[in-house]
């Protein structure tokens, strides 16, 4: 079965990116296929590649671009919602004048569109927010 | 056709809980995941309502939250059955389409 | 599976103290464009979205409620509101903004959008979406 | 000595007015912000027990919230008064602390 | 205004689905520094705080319940519990982590922290202090 | 009167920021002091420059600056939370062996102690969270 995830929640401050790690890992596990997971909302602080969580914490990040890698999930964080919180990638920062970047590897920036489109191609939508 | 509704919040904090089974039908499960799974906690002043809306409804707790927060299964309302990730996909797969109460 | 899905939009929270009802709205707009079948539903706080006479300029946040006002052109038909969450807090319908349509099957009258429905029918429209987006 | 309590939540999705109100003390005053603005309209299931508990602790709202949401001032509870961002300021200033129910 | 302030923090959420639990008591840690008079407040959901056998291995969250159990060391001696917070939620004093300080006017007699009031005695705590940290 | 303000979330998600703004604004017009505002939890987040919020929309991060700049408001992000969350100075950038930075001009990053120190210094403290 394919199921879509939808994260609305940011990382550390909410469990919702956490719960929906663990779903995802054991969705993937139960042999069914998980094509996208779509940020959205403050969702989107979770591709920043700049966090520094303590040693004894985990990763959040970086468990996501492993897992993206790994099988090959597709990681889309809302343009308008990141453009808001300053969430942006290398051409984003030079289209939009700014003099950095922050989105990690395995994530990539793209328009609501791709969160209808998850909707409307897979079986199920599970969505993780506040 | 049924729907699995899930509840990240404590019903003693939000409406969340109460909103999503005034909305549940027959045949629909409700899970109580993260701050959720208070609501699966016996001797409250929502227990009865609990009760009185699981005969309709499938009440479910995600059990690593649930034992996150410290709380014996022995706790939960009877009837209210632990599940763990698997098993929360298993629930999504089987109803038609999930609602997440926020 | 039919080629159009019917998408439900809920909204439980109130406008201006988080971003939730704005950004809902930003993603009914661009899922417009998608022909699939749309609904928003309106309950609990979500309720509050939809009143009359929003003035924002005291707050220094942009005042997005016209934009509801704007959902018709995008063939956005169908707006229900619970009217238990209504009355829970005080409000009528005669308190909401009107959200009109033009009907194609009926000559492109003007029609209202919004409807005011019972719990029960909620539930049913819920029970009735192939897809339920939460905001 | 008194407190000046301020409220940003609905109190028809959480319990912080609720809680707020429990705790305020005789003297003190309660202020609802942004989304806590809800918590001083009338004809509610609220309404009543507002208007007991603003027999001993001053209830305000802040008029842009208010404003921004709609809400006529005349569908506020009796005894409920409004306030413009120099009024918050100046319940500040006159009670001893504030405390925010997040 | 003396020297000694009498801070307060107000713990009103449960700990794991947000961070505030966690983020208070980090404030609570490097604040013990400063050598003011220091009270914790549960009472709400921020009862759940303070569980016994808390295990988090399987949510992939650091388990920071332990870190009450050191409060002690810093000097942190008044962790109020709401008797009527406890009672809604269906628990006693016996489901809490014991949390212990030395008493040095005593002996550094081994002393209980944790004290359950009631709310009455809760709003007397709050009106009693200097700065009141919400968490 | 000595006023100390705490932000306890992020920037657009949530109205706290704003209403905080329109509070420190009202109280220094009041002829009060506002020596310093402390961002903690989320609301390290409003310390980004790189948001690109909508035209029509307000600019939080650049009212803050212009107000710290204009009243001499020291604005102190929380350096542990910030961490969490990937909000880094260019000291900080270094140190943490990242290749990028993201935090305005007018905030500093600093410790918990400057929450306290708030605390102990001002005649009010403020929280505007969720």
């Amino acid at each position: 079965m394919k199921i879509g995830v939808l994260v609305s929640e940011g990382p550390y401050t909410h469990q919702a990116v956490d719960s929906a790690y663990k779903f995802v890992t054991a969705a993937i596990a139960a042999g069914h296929e998980v094509p996208r997971v779509f940020f959205y909302h403050d969702g989107v602080n979770v591709a920043t590649r700049l966090s520094v969580p303590p040693q004894d914490e985990r990763n959040i990040q970086q468990n996501w671009t492993a897992l993206a890698k790994e099988h090959n999930v597709d990681l889309v964080v809302c343009i308008a919602a990141a453009q808001r919180r300053g969430m942006l990638d290398a051409n984003e920062a030079e289209r939009q004048g700014k003099d950095a970047n922050n989105i990690a590897e395995g994530f990539r920036i793209s328009g609501l569109g791709q969160l209808i489109e998850m909707g409307i191609q897979t079986d199920r939508l599970v969505t993780f927010g506040d | 056709m049924s729907t699995l509704h899930t509840v990240n919040k404590s019903p003693f904090a939000t409406q969340a809980l109460v909103s999503c089974l005034n909305h549940a039908k027959a045949g629909d499960a409700v899970l109580m995941i993260e701050d959720g799974v208070y609501g699966g906690l016996g001797g409250t002043g929502l227990t009865e309502i609990m009760e009185e809306f699981g005969k309709n409804v499938s009440l479910y707790v995600l059990s690593p939250d649930l034992a996150a927060r410290g709380l014996d299964p022995k706790r939960l309302i009877a009837g209210v059955e632990g599940v763990d990730y698997p098993g929360f996909v298993d629930l999504v797969a089987k109803h038609d389409r999930t609602q997440s109460w926020l | 599976m039919s080629d159009v899905k019917k998408f439900l939009y809920v909204n439980r929270r109130a406008p201006y103290g988080t971003i939730y009802a704005l950004e809902s709205l930003e993603v009914v707009l661009i899922g417009a464009a998608f022909e699939q079948d749309v609904s928003l539903a309106f309950l609990d706080d979500g309720v509050f979205q939809l009143t009359k006479g929003q003035n924002t300029d005291g707050i220094g946040v942009k005042n997005f409620s016209p934009t509801f006002r704007a959902l018709g052109d995008y063939d956005v038909q169908k707006l229900f509101v619970e009217r238990e969450s209504l009355e829970e807090r005080g409000l009528s319908e005669d308190d909401l903004i009107e959200v009109v349509y033009e009907d194609e099957d009926d000559d492109w009258e003007e029609k209202p959008a919004i409807r005011v429905i019972s719990r029960a029918e909620m539930a049913d429209a819920m029970a009735d979406a192939d897809v339920v987006l939460s905001f």
